[in-house]
């Protein structure tokens, strides 16, 4: 039965995929693709990973899929229709099948030569959960273990972020997607927004011991804020631009703060105190929280401003 | 040893810092604050070297928790020696930043700036497969956002083609590392490496590792993103970029590949990438002799730099230790020297396009007599790259040389002395052009005497590693994982 | 480590130091830059002299610093060493205060001057050098310091001749690299002098050996010019006199003949080199060059052309009597060295007064123009007539001992060579002089002018006069103890006695 | 000591005074510096002439260790010589009176003056062949002083003899100097090894030909009658005069005569000796210049010098005796020729002189040259006593009969001198410098063998006459033909020296292609520089490639991952 | 055949079709969809493999994969910035030189 289930997403999402890439249409590419993101979501609970089923359809289709979609919109609506576009060349063509079948022949004869790996680490995972402050592994993992790579990671998020920002203008950046002025939608959204919130808080609790945390509520929150933005109640129009950027770097600063502070303390870098692992993570994730949403956020808007000068020779000053 | 003493979290905290505070900072003071950080990088740098050249190779646990559960950095002989480097082209590319941009960009600029700096000692502190994807995914963020930052077509349109080819390379690295893992349960590299197993999946799993970092490091024929690149940023950045951006993939490459023992295991793979090299140097010559625009020559020079370094894999051969060790350390050597000689040039270069306000190489006329001090710059650095003597890129050259001869690998020498002519051509191509008298009036900027002293100062160290050679040598002889994996 | 030991650096010191101070100095503080040129020149002299004083007690001043493992740049003033370093710094001088002469007005000094002194240090240093590494080092560092000065003029032909010459060059320098490479993968760091090792690899790879005794000919061979590898030579005359001077006399092509000879003398060895037949060949590219370099000034109507294909063929001169075995071709090719440095700059020194004094470049243009320039002309006959090998011109005893060497070598057919070259030499010289006292004025002269009837500006003409009595009295005197001759005959005398 | 101080002041005093005459202060007394010139020469020959004591001045640090010295047969070279030299530069200060270019002309006089002077008192080799070409090549300015078309032809061909020449010099002197075992460059020791010499042939052959070229023996005579006549009547003197002797001097020097035996080497020179003879005066009879004719009679004298020289080879037992025999001769042979020469200077001034004094001052050299008058009997008895002491008759008999060639020269130059008096409308004003020092010379030249025999045993006409006799026969029968030849007008004549017709063409295209080539080597010096731009404008194979690959980074990648993997399967 | 082995050929898949997008594709939105398929597939193999491997169920290799899907989604943003501005600098959704082949 459960084969059964495994081969038919197999099957469905590797259709979903095909079609995704080959289609000529680029909304249809588009849609299929947020299409797979929720199939993917499947996935992920049948390998026994929710909390990435949950990032996946939080952020994978959710978040990337608005994204996609908001770009697609933005090219619609100036005119470029894709189905002009001629189709790609035979020369490529047969190099990318090539191409591909070599990496996927490749990785098939990786896949089906697995050694046993010599290292058990789920066993070391399970041995140092005690100690992590919570009782969620992921959560431990993310934020005690290896919370180095989640620092870096949040770097990302920020950086690119801070890149966008550094090619948008000040001036106002004008929507792709005009606000809706439907009453009907209005209303949805007064019902909608609260709960969004809520999930989001729940999300950001059940990370110390179920499947949930910092990410995903993030992303619950950036999916109200976007609703939002594009219903035309503008974050940015609300808090100041500085408010903004604070609220941006919050989760990032905090972070950093926090490992800082371990140091200062006497210890390694990210190491907590004895017993305050806990409420230093819950203090880390609700800032990241915060943040994540807020950075995805504007992602989504800083997109769509026009540029704010063009390089003229030697950009020099004093 | 005392945690708080230790620089290594240091290293990646003032530059995360750095970041934070200059986002938040007014625009006026982001400055200040960035000079602050840099000369405490510098320190930081400073005192890893003593500490790592007086008590031996560092460990560092990240939140206390050991590799293979949690993330250990650890500061070898190598590695410091990149922290310093990084740490001495970024602050001289800082510097020169902070004069050549206006206030505007210099603000954005400066975050920007800290979270490269951070991924590179990242990378360069780095114990974990998968710290270095993160680590290298933050640098290309960081570097495709300093590519962008000109925000004209044709830095916009390079930063597109550097974004994806990066994404490409990091893609192809993660799925690498996860077939290591699935193979071998962990991680960390110390423990990958104790617990290495050769097979079809980690063969898999090294040569998509392999091709990822190659794309990374635009090694040919995967170097195309890169003169765009390079070439088409604003000129700080350039010299960032090519000075550094593009080591922290080889530098990954080079640890897989000698502490994983790959040499010792896949000989032809040795020579494949040899091949590349060989290709590198010859097209990247070639392409860089017929540009029209004096950065792209730069940047299709760094093309042909890659290949040298490049070059050092097929040299490491297990049956020959000495020739092993020469290739190494020339590899490491010609990295260094083209660190610095390359940042300088991409400045002189950039203060020379500053005077005539045109990119192209025709408008360089008269500039050896208007600017002598920038072009004697820009020679220094030249001299390096040619390798000829007396400078860092000849001492490598002549030991890359020494162990092809003692390895029996006679092509290569081929390879290397034809690169030398080329790169000799492309240079004094360049030379012949500033040298060259028009009738034309003078109607040159003048760029600040700072600008032209850091890149005479960037060209200067290159030329200085001639006869300073053995000192990053000893550096990273130091005992440490590199060195016990060595032939 | 006594003090005599610092000299050799010192007397490198003294150019670069001159060379950075050049480079400082803004295009406008002419005495000050011409000064800190001459001081330089004259201090780097007067160590010279501490160092013969040195070198002559069997003292060899020595520095060394480690750059790699296993390999030193090593600084060493050795009796050869001196020979050259003598010239270079004698020749400086004058031409030194040739350029600030010839130069008077024009743009870019500063460069130039700064150029010059780089140019200078890096003969020294090749001079000095004791060991392949360190050679290599400093005559790379040659071809690049030169290259500025061979375009200084940035016209289009000028730009022309330097990628000409950097072709030249340094394609000779990857060959050199090349064998040095391969030299030191086979022995490691091999010091002049060290010929028992040399021997040991001849022993065991004897066709290694032989083709890396090619290799190293072969790249010193581009910048002596021999015979395929001239062709920079003659394109490298579109630079300054001065210039030219030092590409001609002083540095480049002694360069390279330097460095064969340090190749067979100390490396090799020329017992060695003899036994393995390296000589021969050489002596026969030597002998075809000279030749053909003559052959080649003989169809040249431009002035600087014709000295430069006389300076092809008068370079090999010195590679012809290192290959002949025996010590007095040996005191002929190392006398030559020094010979053919004081003519040729003597010569170009001249090419350059009739220059910038009247404007003239081309060879028929020379009508009358001695009695208009006496003195220049009197020098420049005095060069000739060396040229072709009249006594007591300094150039007569350099082919004395040549032709002498190759009897004693048993190589009689070079004598032909010799005399063949000597009448190539004198039927392209001496139509000049012939134009030049004999042949009435035609028509006004390019840069005339009316009223002045003065000979070159006592700057440009005291360098000439001097070499030129510099090359009288080293053939006059040859034979007394500090003459280059009695220079030579001491270097050969410790080499043969080794 | 005083000739050692002579010794020294000899070359080097006219070398100093040419350095005094380039200032502009002695333009006017130049001349007066070429006649006081020869002082010292002229002291020191007289002083040592005769004696056997040798005076050495030794140098060692000079040049590769000079050494200067009295030779015996130098002596009698350095007297003639600085006679010679000392009335032709009298008859010189005349002679340049009006010429502007007088300055240089004796700035080069003294420089020859002093090369000429040099190499007669050179003990080496090195020193003796540096004043051989100061002289030869100093000597062309002498020759081209003029700068007519004429002079300059002659003067090239004058200098591609002379480097020529040297060159063979040169050569010799290697082998010679190797020959001694690399240890000496001393004439002697050079003349003594020459027997012992690998290339002992070349080395006589360079020998020969080398300073043949000086000497004028056939085939290296081409520029002689040329050089001669065109010069300045006094340079003509002193080049045929004395300069000619200065190759018999090196070959008496340098050749290993009384060394060694070679009848080859004897033969060859006894025939080139006979063929410069006799041809010299077939030849000269055919000219149409009088200053020719005396070139071509230099020729034929020196001819009879090479025969004894040649003579030498077969029996060197006899060389002490008859060197300075040919010393002699050369002696009375410089002193007429010289002589001779001046008289066509003096030649247009005939309505100045009193007819007889002119008639005896133009007769007497001739008569001497022919030997039946002055130095001529003494020289001519001489010579053949000595070669009769080798006997060689057929050679002594040859040289009487090469009398007949000496003869018809001097009818055939007589009467050129005649023809010129009646062709010239007016004749030139008396110059005293000129008519006193051709009077000197004739005196000189007539009391020689009482002046400057030296220690060579002179008998005087009266105690042989039958030896006298001897001479005189074949003269009278000469000039019955001779007179009836030289009044039949000429109706061939063969050009100035003669040979070098045919070769001539060849140097003169040779020099206008290399122009012509030059011209098109100019033309091809373009401005090349922006080549490459144009170059990076087209599209090319390579930017389409890399444009290719940009685009295609992806597929490299996989390209390059089958790759790697293909060589790890192979592996 | 069990689960893990299922998604992580699943995964290959999608690596495969993502790559085979990427090269195929001018166009730069559909490049980086194709990107993001190259991502997920590299996810679902991460986790499929080394539970494969390691048996159970790997929390650490899940956090990873949370890890790479915020980076994934932000270098998709990174990009969409990129080529929104692209587009509204030269009006095209592709790039010059991509046009030749």
């Amino acid at each position: 039965m459960n084969l059964l289930i495994d081969l038919t997403l197999l099957i469905g999402i590797l259709a979903i995929a095909f079609t995704c890439i080959v289609s000529r249409s680029l909304f249809r590419s588009v849609v299929f693709f947020i299409l797979l993101g929720l199939m993917l979501a499947i996935g992920w609970i049948r390998l026994g990973a929710p909390d990435i089923a949950l990032a996946e359809a939080a952020i994978g289709a959710g978040i990337t899929g608005v994204l996609l979609l908001d770009t697609l919109g933005h090219l619609k609506k100036t005119g470029n229709l894709e189905n002009d576009e001629p189709a790609p060349s035979r020369k490529r063509l047969v190099l990318a099948i090539v191409s591909s079948f070599t990496l996927v022949g490749l990785l098939l004869w990786a896949v089906f030569n697995q050694p046993t790996p010599a290292i058990n680490i789920h066993l070391l995972v399970t041995e140092a959960m005690p100690e992590s402050g919570v009782s969620h592994p992921i959560t431990a993992v993310l934020l005690n273990f290896r919370s180095y790579d989640t620092l870096l990671e949040v770097g990302v998020l920020v950086l690119a972020v801070l890149v966008g920002l550094a090619l948008q203008t000040d001036q106002q950046a004008q929507d792709s997607l005009p606000g809706l002025p439907n009453p009907l939608l209005h209303a949805c959204l007064t019902l909608l927004i609260p709960a969004m919130l809520i999930t989001s808080m729940y999300l950001l609790w059940a990370g110390s011991d179920r499947p949930g945390g910092a990410f995903q509520a993030g992303a619950m929150l950036a999916a109200a804020f976007i609703l939002l933005h594009i219903s035309g109640i503008k974050l940015s129009s609300q808090v100041s631009h500085r408010m903004m950027q604070a609220g941006l770097l919050l989760g990032f600063g905090v972070f950093l703060a926090v490992a800082t502070s371990s140091l200062i303390g006497g210890r390694p870098l990210l190491a907590y105190p004895e017993g305050g692992a806990g409420m230093l993570i819950l203090l880390i994730e609700l800032a990241l929280t915060l943040s994540i949403g807020l950075i995805l956020l504007s992602l989504f808007t800083i997109a769509n401003s026009p540029p704010h000068q063009t390089y003229q020779g030697g950009d020099h000053g004093h | 040893m005392n945690m708080i003493l230790s620089p290594i979290p240091w290293l990646l905290v003032i530059p995360l810092a750095g970041a934070t505070l200059t986002m938040l900072l007014p625009y006026h003071w982001r400055s200040a604050a960035s000079v602050v950080g840099i000369f405490t990088q510098l320190m930081a740098s400073v005192i890893l070297w003593y500490q790592v050249t007086h008590y031996g190779p560092q460990f560092y646990a990240m939140a206390d928790w050991q590799a293979p559960l949690g993330i250990s950095l650890r500061a070898d002989g190598l590695a410091t020696l990149f922290v310093l480097m990084s740490s001495l082209v970024a602050s001289a590319c800082a510097f020169y930043a902070h004069h050549y941009l206006s206030l505007h960009k210099r603000a954005n600029f400066w975050p920007l700036l800290w979270f490269l700096w951070a991924s590179l000692n990242g990378i360069w502190l780095a114990a974990d497969t998968f710290n270095l994807y993160v680590g290298l995914e933050l640098l290309t963020f960081a570097a495709v956002g300093l590519v962008a930052f000109a925000s004209d077509e044709r830095s916009l349109e390079a930063s597109i083609r550097y974004l994806y080819a990066a994404l490409l390379g990091s893609m192809a690295y993660l799925l690498g590392v996860a077939l290591l893992y699935g193979a071998q349960g962990t991680l960390a590299m110390d423990s990958l490496a104790e617990t290495w197993q050769w097979g079809p999946t980690t063969q898999v799993a090294v040569t998509l590792i392999l091709g990822g970092l190659l794309l990374k490091t635009a090694v040919f024929p995967l170097h195309t993103w890169l003169p765009p690149a390079h070439g088409g940023a604003l000129t700080p950045v350039s010299a960032l970029l090519s000075a550094l951006v593009i080591k922290a993939s080889f530098y990954i490459l080079l640890r897989f590949w000698i502490e994983f023992q790959i040499y010792q295991f896949l000989p032809s793979l040795s020579q494949l990438l040899g091949a590349l090299g060989a290709g590198a140097i010859l097209w990247g010559g070639w392409m860089a002799l017929r540009q029209t625009h004096l950065k792209m020559v730069v940047a299709y020079s760094t093309v042909a730099q890659i290949g040298y370094m490049t070059l050092m894999f097929p040299l490491l051969v297990a049956e020959n230790s000495e020739a092993s060790m020469l290739a190494y350390q020339g590899g490491i050597l010609m990295l260094l020297a083209h660190a610095f000689a390359k940042a300088g040039m991409f400045l002189a270069a950039g203060n020379l396009i500053f005077c005539t306000g045109k990119p192209d190489l025709v408008s360089l006329a008269g500039m050896s007599r208007y600017r002598p001090l920038n072009i004697f710059a820009f020679g220094l650095a030249g001299v390096s790259l040619m390798g000829l003597p007396p400078s860092g890129g000849f001492n490598a050259k002549w030991m890359l040389l020494q162990s092809s001869f003692m390895s029996g690998q006679w092509w290569w020498i081929v390879v290397l002395l034809l690169g030398s002519l080329l790169s000799a051509a492309y240079i004094f191509r360049v030379f012949a052009y500033t040298y060259q008298e028009t009738d034309a009036l003078d109607t040159y900027k003048r760029p600040r005497l700072s600008l032209e002293l850091i890149a005479l100062s960037l060209s200067g160290i290159s030329i200085l590693l001639g006869f300073a050679s053995l000192w990053p040598l000893e550096m990273i002889s130091l005992p440490g994982p590199v060195m016990e994996a060595l032939p | 480590m006594s003090w005599t030991d610092w000299l050799p650096l010192a007397v490198l010191m003294t150019s670069f130091m001159a060379a950075t101070i050049i480079f400082m100095l803004p295009e406008q503080r002419h005495v000050l830059r011409s000064t800190i040129n001459l001081g330089a020149a004259c201090i780097k002299l007067i160590l010279i002299v501490f160092l013969i004083q040195a070198v002559l007690k069997q003292q060899y001043p020595e520095i060394r610093l480690e750059v790699l493992p296993g390999l030193e740049l090593i600084l060493r003033a050795d009796s050869l060493a001196i020979l050259f370093a003598g010239l270079s710094s004698v020749l400086w001088l004058f031409t030194t205060l040739y350029a600030i002469g010839y130069l008077e007005n024009s743009p870019n000094r500063s460069r130039f001057f700064g150029y010059f002194s780089l140019c200078v240090a890096s003969t020294m240093g090749i001079s000095l050098a004791g060991n392949l590494f360190t050679f290599l080092i400093f005559y790379e560092l040659l071809t690049l310091s030169t290259y500025p000065l061979v375009v200084h003029r940035g016209n289009a032909a000028s730009i022309k001749a330097g990628r000409t010459y950097l072709i030249y060059t340094l394609s000779g320098g990857v060959v050199l690299l090349l064998g040095v490479a391969a030299l030191y993968a086979l022995g490691g760091d091999i010091a002049f002098g060290d010929i028992e090792r040399t021997a040991a690899l001849v022993g065991t790879w004897p066709e290694l050996m032989t083709i890396i005794f090619i290799l190293l000919i072969a790249g010193l061979g581009v910048k002596a010019a021999i015979f395929p590898f001239h062709g920079w030579l003659p394109t490298a005359m579109v630079a300054p006199a001065p210039v030219s001077a030092l590409l001609h006399a002083v540095a480049v092509v002694k360069a390279g003949a330097f460095g064969i000879v340090r190749v067979i003398y100390d490396i090799y060895g020329i017992e060695l080199s003899w036994q393995q037949g390296f000589l021969f060949p050489i002596a026969v590219l030597a002998s075809f060059t000279i030749l053909y370099g003559s052959w080649r000034a003989l169809q040249q109507i431009d002035i600087k052309k014709r000295l430069a294909y006389s300076t092809v063929s008068q370079v090999s001169y010195i590679l012809l009597g290192i290959s002949l075995f025996g010590p007095l071709g040996t005191i002929g090719g190392l006398v030559h060295l020094l010979h053919q440095g004081l003519m040729k700059v003597t010569l170009f020194f001249c090419a350059g007064n009739f220059a910038e004094t009247l404007g003239i470049h081309k060879i028929h243009e020379l009508d009358g123009v001695g009695k208009r320039m006496p003195l220049t002309s009197a020098a420049f006959t005095v060069g000739a007539l060396g040229m072709i090998g009249l006594p007591p011109v300094a150039g007569f005893i350099s082919k004395w001992y040549l032709g002498m060497g190759a009897l004693e070598a048993n190589m009689e057919w070079v004598i032909f060579v010799l005399i063949g070259s000597s009448l190539l030499n004198a039927a392209y010289f001496l139509p000049v002089l012939k134009r030049i006292w004999f042949n009435p004025q035609q028509g006004q002269w390019p840069l005339e002018v009316i009223n002045n009837n003065r000979d070159a500006i006592p700057l440009l003409l005291i360098p000439a006069l001097v070499t030129a009595s510099l090359s009288i009295a080293a053939g006059l005197f040859a034979s007394s103890i500090l003459s280059p001759l009695g220079w030579a005959e001491l270097i050969t005398l410790r080499e043969y006695l080794r | 000591m005083i000739s050692q101080g002579l010794l020294f002041l000899t070359p080097l005093f006219p070398m100093m005074l040419a350095i005094l005459a380039c200032f502009k202060t002695f333009k006017k007394n130049a001349g007066i510096f070429a006649a006081i010139a020869v002082l010292p020469a002229f002291l020191l020959s007289l002083l040592n002439l005769g004696q056997l004591e040798i005076t050495y001045l030794s140098m060692p640090a000079v040049l590769l260790g000079s050494v200067w010295h009295t030779h015996p047969t130098g002596m009698t070279f350095l007297l003639f010589t600085s006679v010679l030299w000392f009335f032709s530069a009298l008859y010189g200060i005349g002679y340049t009176k009006s010429d502007d270019k007088a300055q240089r002309f004796w700035i080069l006089w003294l420089l020859t003056l002093s090369g000429n002077l040099g190499l007669l008192v050179s003990a080496d080799i090195i020193s003796f062949y540096g004043f051989f070409a100061l002289m030869t090549f100093a000597g062309y300015g002498l020759v081209i002083h003029t700068g007519k078309e004429l002079a300059l032809r002659a003067g090239r061909i004058y200098l591609i003899m002379a480097v020529i020449g040297e060159m063979l010099i040169l050569t010799a002197l290697f082998l010679g100097s190797a020959a001694t075992g690399h240890t000496s460059i001393l004439a002697q020791d050079i003349a003594a090894a020459i027997p012992e010499s690998n290339q002992i042939n070349l080395l006589l052959f360079c020998l020969f030909f080398g300073f043949g070229v000086k000497a004028g023996i056939p085939l290296m005579h081409l520029w002689l009658p040329l050089a001669h006549p065109v010069a300045p009547t006094p340079a003509s003197a002193v080049l045929s005069g004395a300069m000619i002797k200065a190759g018999l001097f090196a070959w008496i020097s340098l050749l290993p005569l009384g060394y060694m035996h070679s009848s080859g080497w004897g033969i060859l020179l006894i025939i080139f000796g006979f063929v410069a003879s006799f041809g010299g005066g077939l030849v000269g009879m055919l000219q149409l210049a009088p200053k020719a004719v005396l070139a071509y009679s230099s020729i034929s004298q020196m001819g009879l010098m090479t025969v004894t020289i040649g003579c030498l080879f077969l029996k060197p037992e006899l060389t002490p005796l008859v060197i300075p025999v040919l010393a002699f001769f050369a002696l009375h042979h410089a002193l007429s020729k010289g002589a001779l020469f001046l008289s066509v200077g003096i030649n247009s001034q005939y309505r100045s002189i009193p007819i007889v004094l002119f008639v005896l001052g133009m007769l007497l050299p001739a008569l001497s040259l022919v030997g039946i008058a002055g130095s001529g009997i003494q020289a001519k008895l001489l010579l053949k006593e000595g070669l009769y002491a080798l006997y060689l008759p057929g050679i002594v008999m040859s040289i009487t009969l090469s009398a007949l060639a000496t003869t018809g020269l001097m009818y055939r130059f007589l009467w050129l001198l005649r023809q010129e008096r009646r062709e010239s409308l007016q004749a030139s004003p008396a110059d005293h410098w000129m008519q006193l020092s051709w009077a000197g010379l004739l005196i000189c030249g007539f009391l020689a063998p009482l002046l400057f025999s030296g220690n060579l045993e002179t008998k005087s006409v009266l105690q042989q006459p039958i030896e006298y006799l001897g001479l005189l026969w074949v003269p009278v029968i000469a000039s019955v033909f001779a007179f009836w030849f030289i009044s039949q007008p000429l109706r061939a004549s063969v050009p100035q020296g003669d040979l070098i017709v045919l070769i001539e063409p060849w140097f003169s295209v040779k020099e206008a292609s290399a122009d012509k080539k030059e011209d098109k080597n100019e033309q091809k010096v373009q401005p090349s520089l922006l080549n490459w731009v144009d170059k990076d404008q087209q599209p090319t194979p390579s930017a389409a490639l890399e444009i290719f690959s940009r685009s295609q980074v992806a597929a490299l990648l996989g390209v390059i991952l089958l790759l790697a993997n293909l060589m790890l399967w192979i592996n | 055949m069990d689960t893990n082995l299922i998604f992580t050929l699943c995964g290959v898949g999608l690596c495969g079709l993502g790559f085979f997008g990427f090269i195929y594709h001018r166009h730069l939105l559909r490049r980086l969809i194709a990107f993001n398929l190259i991502g997920n597939g590299t996810f679902l193999v991460m986790v499929g493999f080394a539970q494969r491997g390691q048996g159970v169920t790997d929390h650490v290799i899940q956090a990873l994969v949370l890890t790479g899907i915020v980076v994934a989604v932000a270098a998709t943003a990174l990009g969409l910035v990129l080529i929104r501005r692209w587009f509204q600098l030269k009006g095209s959704t592709q790039l010059p030189e991509d046009d030749a082949s």
